[in-house]
């Protein structure tokens, strides 16, 4: 063909303005019974506040950690439910605001990729365009690289500050003034771990020795104060899993051996509340253990959802499970076992009035269930996401 | 702007004057010009866990609908009828749609273009494979028909290139299946 | 146990020496019987040249573009036959001098891993420590990036240059002076594409209406004379697969439907040899088909590998086969038909003189073949690469 | 140099003191001293393709001896006696050995020490997983036994941590599993 020929010829220039011009033409002549001519380059928005029924699953890619993402899921609904997705590498952590419409992703690149000069900073996106609008540096080489957890990023005085926990491995927080974009203070945490918010500007660590040590900030986002209170957990015979899940401030860390230790952290100084047992003496007697990587999840109307599995022993406490357990927070009952289809991995429920159990399984999908009843709906696959240990509901 | 793409109108014009007829006009641009997206093979579509062939629950996509009136199937299955050129990630399935790119990415403005038929009305259609750019592999729903497909010295009709060109990155996320017009009716016309 | 917890609150230095000291308390006291005690902090390192029996798996990892890399096996070795690897993402291109200690990887990545500035390179690794020694600089921003093929990345004039392909859609060529790492020369190869040299400083590229375009470089590496051959083929009827297997400076070229076109590369002028036909009438009538990726090798002794497919169709070049057929290129007789034990994308032989046929299978496993009498021998998994689209026998 | 390492000596055998027996101070310096690789889960070994149970052509990585007289199992497969603490990618699958790094990588000096017995000799020895950094995730042999792992409130016992610190470059490779001596013998001595 002739014609072909010549015009792979052309130079770019034309070639490219071939491409405009065919599209003129057949923009120019629409028949009214055929489909109609779509515009080229358009793009998709979200809403600048996503719906309570919308997840953010933390996909690590362990099998390419330098290329992992949070994708953005709808899980109420049938269809169109992958809404976007976030570049998040290198052992990234996030958190998104409830204030603002951004998210937020503490991470490291290199200036040569996978060499060069290390940078670790916030990158903060606009949760409408799903695009990078600002970075703040993290200077000094130390942010905490970790599987993920949600406690290595937190939000402070009413979303104002994000805290960042280093571990180089000297254990610090720094904190950042998230209108200023940057840093305004650090507090070292040496001997703990991670960040609990407590009160408005306050933030608890959990420490080795059973412990919690508390960092009192000033105004300025400057330590004011810190403190350890008593020993309230063994970290040998019963340690405290280190990602709780939150009622309001109430905070509720499930340990190795199946029980709860609620932490009221609604004031600047944390209260240590009752712990209670998820297990009863026929649970007990089968081994019945928390486990998995976010292995509990809570929903406001006072009910906790924990992974479980039977036949527990010293090593299993990130084996995953086949049952999510449902407990009423207030009497401490059981009130649902809730099977799953797939063994699970980690688990979140959603905020809203009717909320959604998530469930990686351990193919690495997401499985949906009705909270309530526990019946699976639907589940996220085909190479959607690859290893998604964390998931963030939409607050 | 317009003077320019007149003028650009004009040599297109004069080249259709060589070819017989408006349509295998564009059926000849449908395979020669601007290459689609990037690639890849029916096996890799395979191993990916036999997508392509039944759509639903167990592949992990749900169902949809094009949204669009007198456009029948499922625009995250390769075998959509737009789909007929189509290679790589569905954009359908990464939060964009079948014509449109996923938040915070950046559609090309070079594309492959095939011609593909509608079952409903059963004419054929100008379909503009624009990859969406920006981020890096969207991972789900890969797809590779390679119908119209040449070897890289044929540059516009190749979809082993990565068509992530004249955007702000090079950075391949998904591909589109934009309808530019209708292909039969014009050549009657 | 009081000691932990007093451990654990030391600070950073006490406790990394604390390790080091443990290190040297176990090494003071090794008892004769006992496993010998073994020194932190080795690290592998591979021979300056590279047994003929290794292969070089370019794994382009599409899920993951931002981490692809080449793996280094040993195909002939029963174990501890992955040696290492480099990383090359974002639709590099690979090669391997056989001259001197160098393997070069043309490469892309940006400044902030998914965002800021573009920077193509090459970058030269040492095969004997796998580290990177030297970043030559593309600029331009014009690098083609593709699935991969060998011919967008070759050495030229005694392996003292490379040539490298761009594309923007402007399609030209790069010369780099290995030993000065640097650019010296760039060529516009416009309606043509691909590097393949011929005699000491030339090249050639196919191109769309049939012909090739030879472009002779001067000693300085800028272009002397560029010149078209006559049509040698019809890329509308019977297009030629891009990617060539060579044998010595003899390039063989399979077609869509089933021809072998040989070209003597070995003078500054190409010669199109007699295109002879991989197909007998049976085969024909079941429509067998070249069809893969990298579809055709080769080995010195005179044989030639294709992958091939019955029921081809337009659109199938690109499906993979469950065989491959030998050929002997002097007779153009076939002289096997290896039927795969798991269907095959990519097709590499080995350039010792007992060879193994190396096959990317469907599943992007490598499965390893005795090259003669096409017996499996092992197959290369457990993720060990993810999409391993070219293969590169050591030279 | 041998000056710091002689005092850090000094305090270590201060702590000695309290432990009962030399083996219970390395039994509890190896649940609790510098933690090891970078985690992952059961699952996740298990979603690898059954890597763990079955080694051999299956799995796509062949049987392998440590090299070492007296050193029984295959150091590819997670269960090989020295991997009793083990989380990562082994680097036995990756172009190192139980006891060094890939080409290109660099050894991490933090590390997590476990005590493993031997089975061919009985004896329980001190088990260094140092992790080799500087290159992307090998992918091959993932491996995962949490039984000493603790929270990272115990951040030396804690396996989900990425331990390439210390190392040129924090990108996490493969890890190792290093002899450091002999636990037993010398709490008998």
């Amino acid at each position: 063909m002739d014609f072909c020929i010549n015009l792979v010829k052309q130079d770019r220039a034309v070639r490219t303005l071939a491409g405009a011009a065919l599209l003129l033409l057949a923009a120019a002549v629409p028949a009214s019974a055929d489909l109609p001519v779509e515009p080229i380059g358009v793009t998709e928005k979200l809403p600048a506040r996503w719906p309570d029924t919308w997840i953010q699953a933390h996909d690590i890619n362990f099998y390419a950690l330098s290329d992992g993402k949070v994708v953005i899921f709808d899980v109420a609904a049938e269809n169109r439910n992958y809404k976007g997705s976030i570049s998040a590498a290198q052992f990234a952590s996030f958190i998104a605001s409830t204030t603002r419409p951004e998210i937020y992703v503490a991470e490291t690149y290199y200036s040569q990729r996978v060499r060069g000069t290390r940078h670790d900073v916030i990158t903060v996106h606009d949760k409408s365009t799903l695009a990078p609008v600002a970075e703040i540096p993290l200077p000094g080489g130390k942010r905490g690289q970790y599987v993920t957890f949600k406690n290595t990023l937190q939000l402070l005085n009413d979303e104002n500050w994000l805290a960042v926990y280093n571990f180089s491995p000297a254990a610090t927080v720094s904190i950042v003034d998230v209108a200023a974009r940057r840093i305004i203070g650090e507090a070292s945490v040496a001997g703990c771990a991670m960040i609990y918010p407590t009160g408005t500007r306050n933030f608890m660590s959990l420490c080795s020795e059973g412990v919690m040590l508390v960092t009192a900030l000033a105004e300025t986002g400057a330590v004011a104060k810190q403190w350890r209170t008593p020993a309230f957990f063994n970290a040998d015979d019963d340690p405290l899993f280190a990602m709780p899940t939150m009622i309001g401030r109430m905070a509720y860390f499930p340990t190795f051996h199946g029980n709860i230790q609620p932490l009221d952290l609604s004031g600047d100084e944390p209260k240590v509340l009752l712990r209670w047992s998820l297990l009863n003496d026929a649970d007990r007697k089968a081994n019945w253990r928390p486990g998995g990587w976010q292995i509990a999840a809570a929903h406001r109307s006072g009910r906790l959802y924990v992974l479980m599995h039977p036949d527990g022993y010293n090593g299993s406490h990130k084996n995953g499970g086949p049952e999510v357990w449902v407990f009423d927070v207030g009497s401490g009952k059981r009130v649902a076992r809730h099977v799953l289809k797939n063994r699970g991995v980690s688990i979140e429920v959603t905020s809203g009035a009717q909320p959604y159990l998530v469930v990686t399984n351990d193919s690495f999908q997401l499985d949906v269930y009705d909270a309530g009843d526990g019946k699976w709906l639907r589940m996220f696959g085909d190479h959607a996401v690859t290893m998604p240990m964390v998931l963030h509901a939409v607050q | 702007m317009l003077s320019w793409l007149e003028r650009l109108m004009e040599k297109a014009s004069r080249r259709v004057a060589r070819a017989t007829s408006r349509r295998s006009f564009l059926a000849g641009l449908g395979t020669l010009l601007v290459g689609g997206a990037s690639l890849p093979l029916l096996p890799v579509a395979r191993a990916a866990g036999g997508h392509g062939a039944a759509a639903g629950a167990e592949r992990g996509v749900a169902p949809q609908t094009s949204g669009v009136e007198g456009d029948p199937g499922d625009p995250t299955t390769c075998e959509y009828w737009r789909h007929c050129a189509m290679d790589g990630f569905l954009c359908s399935c990464c939060g964009g749609t079948q014509r449109t790119c996923p938040p915070g990415t950046e559609m090309a403005p070079l594309t492959w273009i095939g011609t593909c038929r509608n079952p409903a009305d059963n004419k054929d259609y100008i379909v503009s494979y624009n990859d969406c750019c920006g981020k890096t592999s969207c991972g789900a729903c890969l797809c590779n028909r390679n119908e119209s497909d040449k070897p890289p010295y044929r540059a516009f009709s190749n979809n082993d290139t990565n068509w992530c060109l004249g955007t702000s990155s090079t950075l391949y996320h998904c591909t589109t299946a934009v309808i530019l017009g209708i292909a039969t009716m014009e050549a009657d016309a």
